[in-house]
């Protein structure tokens, strides 16, 4: 790569570990190595590490350490929560709700679950991607089991009115489970103060490691496990625990808490700039998701005419860094669902891309981008049918 | 390990023969914006030879690069040749291709032959490996994305 | 802990990571972080480190790289492989084989496909723990889909013949799995010369990361995804892959191939050396498992009259690690369902002391402990009831 | 982060009253090695008062301190206090025990308990507090891991 400036802006989809994380992590991956579930002071060690992390992130969100269950990812999360809810309810009934524009782990889990004879409601979006919450009561059934909204999406930064969605849902004394795998560590959340029973989240997302997922799930509702083996995580999730990812998911909850401030407003105020510099200075390119209730760190758009990978690719060539459509599937090319699903046409998703701010991340970066990005889309409009037809149409 | 050979980012950095003839004796127009790729080949006939191949491509960076490969294999070749390019001879010229970007060589070939097609249309002429293809073939990735 | 030595020979619970392996992961926790699956160049390294990592553990078992699917533990493997394939069959049959030795997170799974309407077989071990192929053969019916043998015990060490009894399964051209976390990585193992169709390993038994598990399958087998959600692992299992705890697990893979012999010989005549000092000097002292066809770096023992914990209470006082019972499940504290089904009394069970020893193993360790144990056993024996009510019948 | 708290450490590292009593005025035997527990309890009884107490003990650390716990906390109380002995009040002065072993209590108390009904049934006297108990209750645990 010979590009002039190396910018990484695809934080949402990969991000570097805190110093600090590593730092936690590596006498674990060094010299303390007893499997915690042994009777010995090796165990012993492994541990206390693995216990003091379920505190750090049972903090993170308000819930408390016996409540956290510890998985390799946000998408096991999400399948042991949906699979596992919906298993341990299926006596009550069958039907489940999730929202359209949900992750796959969650959306993808639901089909899963209709194949094996549930019934399965999509909740719609508004143009913002928000979920209505009295259109959540209006799907609730007698027979509805479970129901599933995610408290932020990723590919588009909305945030939902959980609390309300919630509401709803615990009034009709239904389990609610919540996938915040995007938000958990950038913004505020309280499981109580939500009031939801299960949220899924995952490290990786705020500055720990990969492999560090985590389900909290509120005392006594019962849950099948998505795997079977040994006693690990209270009977609920077996293997061996991995006593690094869990160290460093506890390290990075404990200074996403304590930093959550400082970092959301210097992000939000440069990922500001970037969406002015991107709207005043490219046509026909559109914000998607909703304009104030997003991620601080997260900016995404619809660049019209043209297809997102190749935006990426050039972008690349330039040493940015970025993403289209969901970060975890764009080599899947599909037009996003969470974009179709906001009604937006499938031609005007083609062009989605998705600015990932993180904490190296600085006002040249984005000047940078804003410099290289008009070039880059005119470039590809050029020789783009759509935009020729376009601009026929238009000049006729 | 970049997900294109080398090949496929030469064309795509810098693709071969981008435009539009505004003349052309025959139009192909194939793929649609719903599945992400969408090309429009232009091609400029003299004495049964393509004189002058151009495109217009919406789509990812193998889409853009097999437009641009198609062009170069098309330019000067007989009409009847030309027939013969196929979405693997496509793929082989480029170094290959990922497996989840083979329906871009599809189109890129359906494209030129679509053209093809429309200048015998237009001239009312036959010619040899065009009925066997079909006008179905060209068209069938159209709705598979 | 001021105990004299410390003695740490629970390797199969849990080892130490190879300085190799740490420093192979060490640059994806720090400077190395993008998301295989992005279209820029920082997701073109991860996505070569973890196709590099794939070759190195098909290299271990004599598969090809597009048959490695990257799970998170070695029981996802089998969970994966037992549920996914299970279920892949099902239309031909419902009836599935498991032996009866089998680790939790085979057996607890197949109970679980049980519960689901599969019918399960297990089949018996002799005192050794061997598997008869001749059984394997009786025991298939002609609705059954899927046999899954362990290739070795991590118990008691046992080596099944696994390509005899490969045979009899392919004969009827049933589906055959194994469970190969235990050996592989330890000794040599060859899908091909076996005949299997597919493996689970992890690389935290052999000096890789936890967190690093994986499934081989051989290619175009059917396998229905334990998760849903995005396409990693060619749609076969989702989640953000795990780049540091891939490298590492390639790494220990590629170690372990190039070390195997060397390690072997040296663990398996200190191993030896203990295996006689135990036998010689404790009397009522059984070596449980088969005493030539098992691991390496193994030795099992029923230390008879006594309970396994109150043994690995007094070894830790003196600094010595051990595991009684499964290593994974040593709290559960039931007796061991492997010595039972070798035909083993409960009573005898209880005192089961497992030995695992490793690299940094030394002939002094050894020593250590042959010092040691002896005086723990007589201490538990002196305030036991059941060595009391034995002396007196044999002095009476 | 060890998995007992220090005075079961305590307790098991140094077993309070081991042994067995040649001439016990009661035997109390619980528990069976398929549980991996099993506790036998020698009780001497002198004006209505625990002189001696001893057991043996076959089983986890827990089986092994709340044994020894029991001992101490049963010697030298009359036949009455010692009743009053529960599984919780056991646990409690062991500053907690892991919830899977909270079997173990049960298990030292029983076996004291049956210890003392031995005493009572071959002097053929009452002592308040047995009979609420019952047999039942002393057993329960038996076949229960
Ligand atoms: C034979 C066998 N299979 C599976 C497992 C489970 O491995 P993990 O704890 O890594 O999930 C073990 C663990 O020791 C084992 O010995
Ligand atoms: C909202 C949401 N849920 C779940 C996931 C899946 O997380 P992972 O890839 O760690 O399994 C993602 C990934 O980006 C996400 O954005």
């Amino acid at each position: 790569m010979e590009a002039e400036r190396k910018v990484y802006l695809d934080y949402t989809a990969a991000a570097p570990l805190l110093p600090e994380v590593v730092d936690a992590m590596l006498p674990y991956l060094r010299e303390i190595y007893g499997n915690p579930q042994s009777i010995h002071a090796w165990g012993d060690q492994t541990r206390e590490a693995i216990e003091g992390a379920r505190e750090q992130v049972a903090n993170l969100i308000g819930g408390s350490p016996d409540e956290i269950i510890f998985t390799s990812s946000g998408s096991e999360s999400n399948n042991l929560a949906l699979k596992g809810l919906a298993q341990a309810q299926s006596s009550k009934g069958k039907h489940i709700i999730v929202s359209a524009i949900e992750h796959f782990s969650v959306l993808n889990t639901a089909r899963t679950l209709e194949k094996a004879g549930f019934e399965l409601t999509l909740l719609p979006v508004d143009n913002y991607g928000l979920v209505d919450p009295v259109e959540v009561a209006r799907q609730i059934r007698k027979d509805t089991i479970l129901v599933s909204v995610m408290h932020t999406n990723g590919e588009v930064g909305t945030i939902q009115p959980l609390a309300e969605i919630a509401k709803k849902v615990k009034e009709a004394g239904i389990v609610f489970h919540t996938d915040a795998v995007a938000s958990a560590g950038h913004v505020p959340i309280d499981v109580k103060g939500l009031g939801v029973d299960a949220l899924s989240l995952a490290g990786n997302q705020f500055y720990g490691p990969t492999g560090s997922g985590a389900l909290w799930i509120r005392t006594g509702l019962r849950l099948i496990p998505l795997m079977d083996g040994g006693i690990q995580e209270g009977g609920r999730r077996p293997g061996t625990e991995d006593v690094p990812a869990i160290v460093g998911i506890g390290k990075a909850a404990e200074l996403a808490k304590r930093d959550m401030d400082s970092r959301s407003q210097k992000l939000s105020r440069i990922r500001d700039r970037l969406v002015n510099g991107v709207l005043t200075n490219i046509d026909h390119a559109t914000l998607t998701g909703h304009p104030t209730k997003r991620l601080p760190h997260h900016a995404s758009f619809c660049i019209e005419f043209i297809e997102g990978e190749a935006m990426l690719m050039l972008l690349n060539s330039q040493g940015i860094a970025v993403s289209s459509g969901s970060a975890c599937t764009s080599r899947a090319l599909k037009a996003s669902h969470v974009l179709i699903a906001m009604g937006i046409s499938h031609e005007i998703a083609q062009g989605s891309l998705l600015f990932g701010l993180g904490l190296d991340t600085s006002e040249d970066d984005i000047n940078y981008v804003l410099e290289k990005l008009p070039h880059i889309v005119d470039r590809l409009r050029q020789m783009s049918p759509l935009y020729a037809k376009f601009m026929k149409q238009r000049g006729g | 390990m970049p997900i294109y050979s080398e090949k496929v980012m030469d064309h795509f950095m810098k693709p071969r023969n981008v435009g539009e003839i505004k003349d052309a004796d025959g139009i192909g127009e194939v793929g649609n914006p719903v599945c992400g790729d969408m090309m429009t080949f232009y091609i400029k006939v003299k004495d049964n030879h393509l004189e002058d191949v151009k495109y217009q491509t919406f789509g990812c960076g193998a889409a853009i690069a097999v437009s641009s490969m198609v062009s170069e294999m098309a330019k000067g070749k007989t009409l009847e040749e030309a027939l013969t390019i196929t979405p693997a001879s496509v793929a082989t010229e480029l170094e290959g291709l990922p497996k989840q970007k083979f329906h871009c060589s599809n189109l890129g070939a359906q494209a030129l032959h679509k053209a093809i097609r429309d200048y015998a249309t237009k001239k009312g002429i036959k010619i040899q490996g065009l009925e066997e293809k079909g006008e179905e073939d060209e068209g069938k990735e159209e709705n598979v994305c």
